[in-house]
């Protein structure tokens, strides 16, 4: 029996290498409230090191009876600067693991299990990319937009949510992007409607390559649904509920099409959360669109510009 | 009660007085007729075929590693939800999802044989000769010690009755994979949903296990009380998890106390080093981590070096000073 | 999950638009043919026979009250430790400790007749004619609104195995108290440690039941690793609480799937107004209340005011609208 | 549906009249490390009304999977003064209950019902009190010497523990006695033994009427049968498993012997947890005496003076 513990002072497990997950005490060295989220910021040197975006952290509640920790997506991590080596995520408290969360102070010490998943491939091309969030899933894409950033690419956002309240940092929103167009299901901030109703006007206007999304699992049906029609790659993040999060149970899968054409259960937490948005068997998950969001979708797309395979895009992924 | 899950601080470094009494603890077990290094095993489905929790730690420091249930066929498994977290434990409904024993063969099977660890392939079949077939694809692999047949499916020539519910169909099938693989051990894995789990055990005995694999998940339900759904989309699921652990100890302690000869590998709910000691206690061999893995990836190979450290303090050197050892209150 | 333990601060005092909700909300039940005020009931064994909670509060506010097991002699019941708590759940093993009939009617049911609440007996026996015995002495009596037949209890006549184990021995023993009590609604406590529960109701409605009780504890064990010491002094023993809620869930639901007509008696781990609706959706027209009355003796009372709000809110009027209501997933 | 939250502001639940018990929630005042127990006081004005002494509280305690609440022996109540309302108890943090409580800190909120069980009954006649306890099976003892003397009655101690640290509050026994007697089982502090290896002598000093004790049941059953033996009333506060600690499930019964000699399980939450020693069918108990304990046991007792009968003595109880 090798120890597996590379790093004693700061009570973490796993590998010493940097590709894998490792679990760790991380303690809290921020939270705040933003809007009707909470952000959190821990003390997690090991998995800042080691994380991408779209790659998420499983974190143990807990409360009476609660058995199984809660994914999140990271939605930044800092390697230098005065904050080097933390890990924050975004959530909403809706329930009890999350009620438990949002009770936590600075200085509590969390048990997080991470980074789990594969992050958000890079384009290998100079596109434009635009990236659709939903609710406390616009955060991670805030990540994806600094890496995109850095390897020169512009950036565009959609954020959508049910409220003004449920945008998340809107200013955060503007001062990362290109251009950011905000819609709210009740039209008190940005244009009334949901980010399907805009999609395909902004990519127009951004002259639009690449579309990431993360949100809601109907609201990101809608998006690869519409992307497809308008023949833009999307790669989507995914969220099913997740026992184990690490691959080893096959409860998290999302219906997803081979080249061949016949449907395979991938593992979300591991084959994902990150899935190419054409490859998702929408018709064979539980997943209903909305009736609202899928109008205009039946337009004619007029003059399509030739666009990069998947394969050209994004290697394998 | 003791499901800790905070990270805890690591063990202070062992001094050569503890070194001595470490050294002393010999965790090795005869699980029928093969020795395994330590106790601890993985449920099957709880750990997939090794190589995802390889990257966490070398899975080479356990007993075992009990696979998920393979079948003859590739099967992708029941559409989502498939998990609910219930108090203390969780309720799944997979579908048996596996690439079907061909795959499996060829690439996780030999993954396996690039580690040092014993393998024990969980089979699974709709039919006798599903299991069958699946045993005969298993026969003369390197790395596998044993065999566990999954009685715990539908049976769709017996109107979808389950196998282990029953002590004929069980039993055809333990001689069905018993006429493939003379040579192995296999154990039959039972569900606790029985009227008489000791009559199944027999039988199953009888017919040719050497030894029993006890207990799968307990059936049961959750619903959504807003909308009235069914949390899992199969509406019935199995529940596991520390919830289930004193029906697990009822079932070992009574088919130990009926089969005291047959090797048992108990399971249920077991998450620390007090519950691997209480279920050997009850009457198991080897201890089959499942649930408990989910929360923390980490727990089998914890559990390894907190049951030498729990023997060491109390003085005991051997397993079998603890298997079965049940005292009767005075 | 929703297991709250902390002290809530008390609703807000109900505004007149909340009022009018409330009033519109008729939480009342058929019970078999008997009018409930409302579905709460207590689970037996878990309240005595209502005097030491009312020293809580007025237990005239709960549907009904299902008393402990009553027993033709008065029995002293098992050594302790009779209990010992596992994760979301506890184990007990009383032996049906109780005064016998006689000083039952005697003492209690004098009791309960001065309060304004309908009384379900459960009764318990060692034989057929013990349980027919009880029931005549039930005859006729005021303020018993039905009897609870607890049939999870030892056949003597028959290697001790529980009468609820069998269709024979448990349509025996209700075809008995049928004959004896013609007029009162008859419910046939089932356990869920049994591979066909369906088989079993059957058999028992058959028998002359009038609806079904669901359901009794699981049989369960817990050693103490140091000691090796079974935690129980009767070794095995029965598990309630949260932890067993799912099975309860699907046990009612393959009931009343199986047996739509037939009102039944839902328990297993009920605690909140959620767990309630939940197992009224999955089919039980009543609800029993036990181990969470040990967490808070005011459990039951709160979950008559929280149900009616619960509904008001969502627009629910009648209880009819969510019993047996499980929709199919899309 | 009648209301019985009799008093919204400190959100208490129970009948408003005296004598039963209700569940409070009870903010904590202070707690403080006393050897090798924790003390908690709590705010609890409804409680401290209605207890006396030999009664218990049962607190809900929290972590994953605990589900049933933990009785503890009130100690201390103050009805006047600045610490008016605030009841106490001690306790040994062994365990998964008693070590979350011992990491709560004040002004955090335990969820309490009480006061439950029988108090000790005073005695009707004017007799010196001999008080035996044993580990934290002193603290309620202190309580009810306050009360016995307040009754004008000579109270004397025998304190017993395992070691020294675990003498619970010896300063606070000699202030409110006439004699105490220490003894631990290593002779670290007092007498080396155990409490039963004194009590004849210290009986016979002090002139001793009746005694009153409360501590591990091992300790409980010897000094009960010794007490038997030498013809003393004596008054037990036990302790086994309670599951609901009011009365309904019949988890926590205890042996007792009737007038005409058969054992009847009496509730020791409800019936108790206060028995007269004399009527504990202790051989029909799981209890057993350690070897040492009963030494001296065995000795004919000279000259036995009258004693008063329980009937004189308790009344009823
Ligand atoms: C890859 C991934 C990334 C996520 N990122 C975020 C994030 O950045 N911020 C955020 O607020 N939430 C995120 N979620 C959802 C978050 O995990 C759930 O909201 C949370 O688990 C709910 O726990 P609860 O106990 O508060 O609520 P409950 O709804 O009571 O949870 C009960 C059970 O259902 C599961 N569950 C409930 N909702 C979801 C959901 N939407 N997805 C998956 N499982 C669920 C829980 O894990 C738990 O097992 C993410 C989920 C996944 C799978
Ligand atoms: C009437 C009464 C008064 C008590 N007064 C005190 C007191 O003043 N101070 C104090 O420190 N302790 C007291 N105890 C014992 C105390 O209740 C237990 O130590 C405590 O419940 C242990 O809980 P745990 O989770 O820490 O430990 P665990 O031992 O893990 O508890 C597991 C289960 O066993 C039960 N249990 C364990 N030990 C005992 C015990 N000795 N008696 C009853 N149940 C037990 C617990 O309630 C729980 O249900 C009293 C017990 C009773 C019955
Ligand atoms: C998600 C999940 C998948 C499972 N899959 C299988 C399986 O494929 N074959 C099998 O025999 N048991 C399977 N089981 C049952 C476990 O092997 C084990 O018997 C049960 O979960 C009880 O142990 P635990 O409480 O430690 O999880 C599965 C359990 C879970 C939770
Ligand atoms: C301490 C205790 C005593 C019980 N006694 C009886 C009994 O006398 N008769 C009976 O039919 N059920 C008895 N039960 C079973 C309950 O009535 C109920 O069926 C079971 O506890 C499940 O419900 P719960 O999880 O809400 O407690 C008892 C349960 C407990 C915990
Ligand atoms: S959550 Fe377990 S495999 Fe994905
Ligand atoms: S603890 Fe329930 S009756 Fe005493």
């Amino acid at each position: 029996m090798k120890p597996t513990l590379h790093n004693r002072k700061t009570m973490v497990l796993g590998r010493p290498n940097g590709d894998t997950p490792v679990r760790a005490a991380c303690e809290i060295i921020a939270r705040r409230r933003e809007g009707a989220y909470w952000t959190v910021s821990l003390s997690a040197p090991d998995i800042a090191e080691r994380a991408h975006p779209g790659q998420f952290v499983n974190v143990a509640v807990s409360g009476p009876g609660t058995l199984l920790r809660r994914p999140f997506s990271i939605s930044r991590v800092s390697r230098q600067g005065p904050a080097a080596g933390t890990v924050d995520f975004v959530f909403d408290a809706h329930g009890p693991g999350t009620g438990w969360l949002a009770d936590r102070t600075a200085h509590d010490v969390l048990d997080v299990v991470g980074p789990l998943g594969n992050p958000f491939p890079l384009p290998r091309q100079k596109v434009s990319c635009l990236l659709v969030g939903g609710g406390y899933g616009v955060a991670p894409l805030f990540f994806l937009a600094e890496e995109l950033r850095r390897e020169g690419l512009r950036v565009d956002m959609i954020v959508g949510a049910a409220t003004h309240e449920r945008i998340f940092n809107a200013i955060e929103a503007k001062r990362i992007t290109a251009s950011v167009t905000f819609t709210t299901d009740d039209g008190s901030f940005g244009e009334e409607g949901r980010v399907t109703d805009v999609l395909e006007q902004v990519a127009k206007d951004c002259g639009t390559g690449v579309v990431y999304a993360c949100g809601p699992m109907p609201m990101l049906r809608a998006v690869a649904e519409q992307c497809q029609e308008l023949e833009l790659p999307s790669q989507i993040a995914t969220e099913e509920h997740m026992a184990c999060g690490v691959g080893v149970c096959w409860t998290c899968v999302i219906p997803t099409r081979t080249k061949d054409g016949s449907v395979r259960m991938k593992r979300s937490c591991i084959d994902g959360p990150v899935f190419n948005g054409a490859r998702i068997a929408w018709e064979n998950s539980r997943w209903e669109v909305g009736g609202p969001l899928v109008t205009g979708a039946d337009q004619p797309i007029e003059e399509p510009p030739p666009r990069p395979t998947d394969d050209e895009l994004w290697g394998n992924a | 009660m003791t499901d800790v899950r905070r990270v805890e601080a690591p063990p202070p470094p062992v001094s050569e007085e503890d070194a001595a009494d470490l050294s002393a603890v010999d965790l090795r077990i005869d699980l029928g007729g093969v020795t395994l290094a330590n106790p601890i095993t993985t449920a099957s489905g709880c750990f997939a075929s090794g190589s995802e929790i390889d990257r966490f730690f070398d899975i080479s420091v356990l007993g075992a590693l009990v696979v998920k249930s393979i079948t003859l066929e590739p099967r992708e498994g029941l559409p989502t939800p498939r998990m609910a977290e219930t108090p203390s434990g969780m309720l799944n409904a997979i579908g048996l999802q596996n690439p079907g024993v061909d795959r499996w063969i060829a690439k996780d099977l030999a993954w396996l044989q690039g580690k040092d660890v014993p393998v024990i392939v969980s089979i699974a079949g709709k039919s006798v000769d599903d299991f069958r077939q699946v045993a005969a694809k298993l026969r003369g692999r390197a790395g596998i010690v044993g065999v566990e047949v999954n009685l715990s499916c539908p049976n769709v020539e017996h109107r979808g009755l389950v196998f282990a519910c029953a002590a004929d169909p069980a039993g055809e099938v333990i001689r069905a994979v018993r006429r493939e693989l003379p040579d192995l051990p296999i154990f039959g894995k039972l569900t606790p949903d029985v009227t008489d789990i000791t009559a199944i055990a027999r039988a199953v005995v009888d017919a040719g296990a050497t030894g029993l694999s006890l207990i799968n998940t307990t059936l049961g339900m959750a619903i959504d009380p807003e909308t009235g759904r069914p949390r899992l989309a199969n509406t019935y699921g199995g529940l596991s998890g520390p919830a289930i652990r004193p029906i697990a100890i009822r079932a070992v302690h009574q088919v130990h106390t009926a089969l005291p000869d047959v090797p048992l590998i108990g399971m249920g709910g077991i998450r620390t080093v007090e519950d691997v000691v209480e279920i050997v206690r009850a009457g198991a061999t080897a201890v089959a981590i499942g649930t408990a893995t989910f929360a923390d990836p980490f727990v089998t190979q914890q559990l390894v070096t907190d049951l030498r450290r729990w023997m060491a303090v109390r003085g005991f050197s051997r397993m079998d000073e603890l298997r079965g050892k049940v005292f009767p209150r005075v």
